[in-house]
């Protein structure tokens, strides 16, 4: 059932899930909108109120239905609105980076990004990056579940 | 090994004429000489069933669980591996205590038969352990086996012979002989692979899981009352995979779950009817954690926090574990 | 191909690999300028030009020659700017051309004494000659 | 069946232009369960919010979708208005199709799709929605001021005033702080310490203000309404009631090599001292660093020449703990240290002087008691060079990128003091742009010009240099385009101001948004300048940004006006969005206690009821009042038992299925 | 431990002292510098300009080679330490530059700027360390107040150089204490000497000597030292006759504090 390493396609249309944090992460996207930045459509966010809220569950989920890219976007380590939520979802992510990684998936497909609610600019440059990382992997097809194909 | 069957038995009869404890979890003879089986015995007269010998792998631990939400004390013989096991569940709150007698016994390693039947042995009866030697009946004759070269693979990584727990011990500790056996060294070498090789190694891997279920019943970290996977409430749920993805899905949730309570007990590949290398998933997060937040031993102890559920405000940034790596 | 004074400009910025506009004419790096006193145009005035698209009176400036490349302008720009780097990118634009050199090769000898290192021939030759 | 409302906004143009707003009212009509879909003009306006109850009456709508703006501008709104027309205000979502979708793609296609998208991501979400109530928690009426200079001494004694008891807790010996240093102050060149005392001692003497001097706080826990701080009262070493103020101890005591900070260490000050006359309280301290006594366990002159007995050598540091239901951050700021800043030899040279510094010399009650004296050689100056933008409008490594914007102001007021007290002075003033805006700002610095003839050049200075006994400032003319070597008698630095060195520790106790200049982030940069995002926590003063003394008071009082809000209320609403345990599936391993970052978890033996079988279980309990929402506790719990209103498992699932 | 070294054209002959003590220090102070088997000369300055790749090639050649032996190449001239820690820059952080050098160089395995380019001084304040080397100081400099020129290319731009802090530094002078002298601070130390203006135009050059020289004199400066052989000639040629100053080169005075200054 292994598709050989997927060759992007033309019109291959990304999907990039973004979980931002309510305090930092989703102030910055609005803050970067306010200074008109751009950045990809294919981005969508989900608010959570802290990274910490991110389960390992919505990202297999998201890759399971076809997501190309997930993001975490939380405050910085230190800077948490609730104080330590970041730490834990630091470690989460860690750990759950290095296992999709060591499962095969490209490591790349999975990030986790520190932006403050000042970081309009960051935030779009981060988004911009990623979605051009995503585009160079092309299509995600570990992971996925076939019937969810759109 | 037989002497200390002996000795179970006989402090076996003692607890349950006395009164001491109402029940008694060791193991009983299975159908075939080397499957024996989790035993629960609550009168004397049914000790006779009871076996200590070089097949008692099964780890007793999460057996305790039921039985110490009726208010009946159980006495429990725990192998060293076992012990780490139950103060992870006394730990994860699973476990009452102060309703459980725990007694120690020494372990030599126990024996895997495929290996035996792998040296050429067929038709075989039965299997007596003699020093560092086993000599395995056939029907064809007998023939010594050195018990280092057969052992199970959770042997291969034997913890020692202390025991993490225990209020009684019987016998002396024994030494598992084994040849020099690094946990990581299959972890570090599918590191190693490019990730295309990697996945196609999990997905022939994770292709024969038949979603028994086996690994979790079986697995003392894995002691939720009601599994998300069973709850038809949660988004999670599903008896069975449709496809590969939700095989890849269910392990991978599990084995994130057990990070941090795994104590690297090995039962979840023992029991795999599939064969499936399970561990190496348990072992990749032990692994990890070791390196990043400094060795833990799930069950050394039933207080340390574990690492999921502490941090440090200068732990290692998400990308660390696959810098410099495909 | 002749380019037009903007074009010329434009492609010494691309050359320069400076940000000219990040330059708030704050005039710090012409206060520090150890040879300022002979230059025509000081180095702030000389971004300035540069940013308004003007190159040609730069071409004809001594400030070409004046400069010495000592990156004081470049340490002390408040805004990162980096005047040496344009100085040098018009001086290039005028040496490349034909028949541009500024030191006379055969007269050099006469200036040459007992002690002077090869640093200063060389260092000499790289700025005023191509 | 859910009956769910969908209106989605045009916000003028903001989300119009880019989006086809009829298009994503359209397409999502054909999603099952949506009963009503409209696009408005201004959804936020008074006939946006009718439509939309008119909508849920008519079609008796279960739950509502919002397309416009982000949640964080306009949630409370359509949640008030969904509650007046009947509807659980917790039944509305929120689609951000102007921040995260219109303001950020241009092509019009895209965009669209982006937003129907989003449109559908909260349907799914809405559908799960459940009704929800606000606990409510009860307010300490004690606020807390952090920082005992002009902006937290005015807003301690505008709370004060309106009958709330107030704490202010100042880290240095007495209050007063930066403004306390000063001689003059713009626009009207009256004497700061004129204005200010009077404000001490108001402050010192109020009913209803307690005053922590030489203290700094320790910890602080809890939440909007309900913290809890501790504050660490540092030894003096000299008992308050006791002594008189009478100043013999400083005499006397024999060490004086400590520099005097609230001089900038123009002078030294002796180890047990009062920072300046007006101090309050007027009670020295022992700086214990400085001090035989403590040091080397000798002397003791202070004890023996004291009068009241009032040295109190055995004192020790006490820690106060305190409920508060506001805190206010006035923590000020400092000027910005010049050791990478060498072109200008402020190390080497001593008549390069900072403006704070210039402060110092002119104060009367300064270390040259007001004589404007050169610190090399004492003589009076012949020449003055003012020197702005000093680290300011520096976006390199070295300085910092904003315009302090007090410097050009003050810079005015020094040069007209100069020309003022001594008119044959030459000033010299060099600036990049002169910012003095405002009422009678501008006029001021050109009365400087014009009146009292300070010469204004445009144009920076690149070194500063010693020639014999003067120094030689290399500036440039940017307006000629010509060098300039000055000589100069004096030189005077207007140094670029940062926020107080414990701003960073401050922000993370009390989990405030700080930004990368260490500045505290306020809620909103135009509706909300003097609230954190955190609830509770308010700002006044520098610390928020950089402002010159009338800001400060008015931002002062602003913030004051925003505590007396909160703690007029005798009951917070708290945030319903809490975690909740599902005793069913509960395990009992208290995980979730374990991550909880304000204690809210604790776990009870109950009776539990599975499939009609009775078992005792140790089930997590969740206290509401505590509990802030972040989740931690979901994630931590393997069986999903444990689960967050509002942002529940099931929802954040739709969600992502929904985009997927 | 043996560094390797890159000497330069103008210590191979005419600035040959401050080579020659250079290595004799060294040896009294337990490491050695290896000249490279091959090296070119490094172009004397830095090109500014981004288009021009033929001027980097020859210290990319250097680079490549001490990467290829252990990934360190010591400096002595200010001129090569700027030019090469440029020219390194370059190759690490500018992709452009990086890819046209390597398509020239065809080495058999591309350079990426991975060389740590360290001058003789960095080694001994960094590596040695300026008390171990007081400690090997056999005749202290008692009583002599000399002053440190720095000139502009070890200094600045500091992102790069990362030397010391450009408007005030103290590496020369912290050298100074060890070898047991007493370092004078003066105005000039970081200013320009002239550099190649020397050959276009005299007076620029005298002008700027004779400011640094009188900053220097008016603070009691007996001597001045530097680590740049143009400086070095600037310092004495251009210097106006009212007041001259001896110059030396740094590893001179290190030489003869260790005590192993033979008459060259």
């Amino acid at each position: 059932m292994l598709a050989a390493q997927s060759t992007p396609d033309k019109e291959f249309e990304q999907l990039i899930v973004a979980f931002c944090c309510n305090w930092c992460s989703y102030a910055g996207a609005d803050l970067a909108g306010t200074a008109r930045r751009s950045y990809p459509a294919n981005i969508k966010i989900i608010r959570v109120p802290c990274s910490c809220r991110v389960n390992p569950t919505f990202i297999l989920r998201a890759f399971l239905r076809g997501a190309d890219g997930v993001i975490i976007a939380g405050c910085h380590p230190g800077d948490c609105h609730y104080t330590s939520g970041n730490y834990f979802a630091r470690r989460r992510m860690t750990l759950l980076m290095s296992m999709l990684s060591f499962l095969g998936v490209d490591k790349a497909r999975l990030r986790v990004e520190w932006v403050s609610a000042a970081e309009g600019n960051k935030f779009a440059e981060v988004m911009t990056s990623f979605a051009e990382t995503i585009k160079a992997l092309g299509e995600n097809v570990k992971l996925r579940d076939l019937r969810c194909k759109k | 090994m037989q002497k200390i069957e002996q000795l179970i038995k006989e402090k076996a009869r003692d607890l349950l004429a006395a009164g001491q404890v109402t029940s008694v979890i060791a193991w009983q003879k299975g159908e075939m000489f080397y499957d024996n089986a989790p035993g629960y015995f609550d009168n004397t007269e049914e000790l006779d069933a009871l076996v200590y010998n070089a097949f008692c792998a099964a780890n007793l631990s999460k057996y305790l669980i039921a039985n110490t939400k009726k208010d009946e004390k159980t006495a429990v013989f725990l192998k060293p591996c076992d012990t780490y096991s139950l103060n992870q569940l006394i730990k994860d709150r699973r476990v009452q205590r102060e309703q459980v007698l725990v007694i120690g016994i020494p372990c030599a390693g126990m024996v895997d038969i495929n290996k035996v039947k792998a040296q050429g042995l067929k038709g075989i009866i039965g299997i007596t352990e003699d020093g560092d030697n086993l000599t395995v009946e056939t029907a064809y004759g007998t023939k010594q086996v050195a018990r280092a070269e057969v052992l199970l693979n959770k042997c291969l990584a034997c913890k020692g012979s202390a025991y993490a727990v225990s209020d009684e011990t019987i016998g002396e500790p024994m030494a598992v002989k084994h040849a020099p056996y690094d946990r990581f060294a299959v972890v570090k070498e599918l590191e190693s692979l490019s990730p295309q090789e990697r996945f196609a190694f999990w997905q022939e891997e994770l292709s024969k899981c038949i979603r028994c279920n086996a690994c979790r019943d079986i697995c003392p970290a894995c002691s939720c009352e009601q599994c998300l996977f069973d709850n038809p409430e949660s988004p999670l749920a599903g008896k069975a995979n449709n496809n590969s993805a939700e095989e890849q899905l269910f392990h991978i949730i599990r084995a994130y779950h057990v990070a941090g309570r795994c104590t690297d007990c090995g039962e979840c590949s023992r029991v795999c009817p599939q064969g499936i290398r399970l561990d190496l998933l348990n072992r990749k997060f032990i692994k990890d954690i070791n390196e990043f937040y400094g060795d833990y031993q799930a069950g050394a102890d039933a207080d340390t926090n574990a690492p999921l559920l502490s941090f440090d405000v200068d732990d290692v940034e998400p990308g660390a574990a696959t810098k410099g790596r495909e | 191909m002749h380019l037009t004074e903007k074009e010329e400009a434009a492609e010494i910025l691309r050359i320069s690999g400076v940000k000219a506009d990040n330059c708030m004419q704050c005039g710090k790096c012409s206060a520090a300028c150890p040879a300022g006193a002979k230059m025509d145009i000081l180095p702030h005035r000389f971004v300035w030009e540069l940013m308004n698209g003007r190159v040609n009176n730069l071409a004809a400036s001594n400030t070409l020659w004046q400069c010495l490349s000592c990156f004081t302008c470049s340490a002390r720009c408040p805004r990162g700017v980096d005047p040496a780097k344009l100085i040098e990118a018009v001086r290039l634009s005028v040496i490349r051309k034909q028949g541009e050199n500024r030191l006379n090769v055969d007269e050099l000898p006469a200036e040459i004494d007992e002690m002077m290192p090869q640093q200063a021939l060389v260092s000499a030759l790289r700025k005023y000659n191509k | 069946m859910q009956k769910i409302g969908v209106f989605v906004c045009w916000c003028g143009s903001n989300i119009a232009a880019t989006v086809d707003v009829a298009r994503v009212a359209e397409s999502v009509k054909s999603i099952p369960g949506v009963a009503f879909a409209a696009d408005y003009r201004y959804m936020c306006s008074e006939g946006g919010q009718e439509l939309m109850q008119k909508a849920i009456k008519d079609y008796g709508l279960s739950r509502v979708v919002v397309c416009s703006c982000s949640p964080r501008m306009h949630e409370a709104t359509f949640r008030k208005a969904a509650q007046a027309a009947g509807l659980n205000p917790y039944l509305v979502e929120i689609a951000n199709i102007r921040e995260h979708c219109s303001w950020v793609h241009k092509d019009k296609e895209v965009a669209t799709a982006k937003a129907i998208a989003l449109a559908k991501a909260a349907i799914a979400k809405v559908k799960l929605n459940t009704p929800l109530v606000s606990g409510e928690s009860a307010v300490v009426k004690r606020a807390l001021v952090i920082g005992g200079g002009i902006a937290g001494l005015q807003t301690a004694l505008d709370i004060a005033e309106a009958g709330y008891k107030v704490d202010i807790v100042e880290k240095t010996p007495s209050i007063g702080g930066k403004m306390s240093q000063l001689d003059k102050t713009f626009p009207t060149l009256d004497c700061s310490a004129c204005i200010l005392t009077p404000k001490m001692v108001e402050a010192a003497t109020h009913e209803n203000i307690t005053i922590y001097t030489y203290s700094e706080i320790e910890k602080v826990s809890g939440y909007v309404g309900q913290f809890e701080a501790v504050i660490r009262k540092k030894a003096r070493s000299v008992s308050v009631d006791r002594c008189s103020g009478c100043g013999i101890c400083s005499e006397k005591c024999p060490s004086k090599k400590a520099k005097s900070e609230f001089d900038q260490g123009l002078r030294n000050r002796s180890a047990i001292y009062i920072p300046f006359a007006q101090a309050i309280p007027n009670v020295p301290v022992i700086d214990r660093e400085n001090c035989l006594k403590f040091q080397t366990g000798k002397c003791g002159i202070c004890a023996k020449v004291c009068p009241a007995g009032a040295i109190e050598y055995e004192q020790e540091d006490e820690l106060v703990t305190q409920k508060y239901g506001a805190i206010v951050l006035a923590t000020g700021f400092e000027p910005i240290d010049m050791a990478k800043f060498g072109e200008f030899n402020y190390e080497y040279c001593p008549d390069v002087i900072t403006s704070l510094e210039f402060e110092r010399l002119t104060n009367a009650a300064g270390p040259t008691q007001g004589h404007l004296v050169r610190l090399s050689d004492g003589k009076k100056p012949k020449s003055i060079v003012f020197v702005s933008c000093v680290g300011s409008r520096d976006t390199t490594e070295r300085g910092k990128t904003y315009c302090s914007k007090i410097c050009c102001m003050y810079n005015a007021k020094h040069a007209m003091l100069v020309k003022e007290k001594y008119p044959d002075i030459d000033v010299q003033v060099f600036y990049i742009d002169v910012r003095t805006p405002g009422k009678s700002f501008d006029e001021f610095y050109r009365r400087a010009v014009e009146e009292y003839g300070v010469q204004y050049t445009k144009g920076m200075v690149g070194k500063i240099t010693e020639e014999g006994d003067h120094l030689l400032v290399h500036a440039s003319d940017v307006a000629s385009g010509a060098q300039l070597s000055v000589p100069a008698d004096m030189v005077v630095l207007a140094t670029a101001i940062k926020p107080a060195a414990d701003a960073r520790k401050l922000a993370t106790m009390l989990t405030a948004s700080i930004d990368t200049n260490d500045f505290f982030t306020e809620a909103h940069p135009k509706l909300r300048p003097v609230e954190s995002p955190t609830a509770g926590i308010f700002l006044s003063g520098v610390c928020q940004g950089p402002k010159d003394i009338p800001e400060t008071v008015a931002q002062a009082g602003a913030a004051a006006v925003k505590v007396l809000g909160l703690l007029s209320k005798d009951k917070l609403l708290t945030n319903p969005c809490v975690a909740t345990c599902n005793e069913q599936t509960c395990s009992g391993c208290l995980a979730c206690e374990k991550v909880c970052p304000y204690g809210a978890i604790s776990a009870e033996y109950k009776l539990v009821n599975v499939k009609g079988l009775k078992e005792r279980r140790l089930i997590a309990q969740v206290n509401e009042a505590l509990c802030q929402g972040c989740g931690a506790c979901t994630v931590a719990c393997p069986s999903g038992a444990m689960d967050l209103k509002g942002f529940s498992n099931k929802q954040i699932m739709a969600e992502v299925d929904a985009i997927c | 431990m043996v560094y390797n070294y890159y000497p330069g054209c103008t210590l191979s002959t005419k600035a040959k002292q401050l080579d020659l003590y250079a290595k004799k220090a060294a040896e009294a102070l337990g490491f050695e510098l290896a000249e490279l088997k091959e090296w070119q000369c490094c172009g004397a300055v830095y090109p500014l300009v981004q288009d021009e790749i033929g001027t980097r090639l020859s210290s990319v050649r250097s680079l490549a080679a001490a990467a290829a032996i252990d990934g360190k190449l010591v400096t002595l001239c200010s001129a090569c330490h700027h030019v090469l820690k440029r020219v390194n820059s370059d190759m690490a952080e500018n992709k452009e530059i990086n890819a046209k050098v390597n398509a020239y160089l065809e080495l058999d395995k591309p350079y990426q700027g991975e060389t740590q380019v360290l001058h003789y001084l960095e080694v001994l304040r960094d590596e040695i360390g300026f008390e171990e080397l007081a400690k090997k100081v056999v005749k202290p400099l008692t009583g002599r107040k000399i002053g440190a020129y720095y000139g502009c290319l070890l200094l600045r731009p500091a992102g790069v150089m990362q030397f010391d802090d450009p408007e005030n530094p103290s590496i020369l002078e912290d050298f100074i204490k060890a070898l047991g002298a007493e370092p004078v601070v003066y105005d000039y130390r970081n200013e320009c000497c002239g550099g190649y203006i020397a050959l276009k135009d005299k007076s620029s050059a005298q002008n700027m000597v004779s400011k640094i020289l009188t900053s220097a004199a008016n603070k009691g400066v007996e001597a001045l030292i530097t680590a740049c052989p143009l400086c070095s000639y600037n310092l004495q040629v251009n210097a106006a006759a009212a007041q001259p100053l001896p110059i030396f080169y740094f590893t001179e005075l290190l030489a003869e504090a260790l005590g192993v200054k033979e008459e060259v």
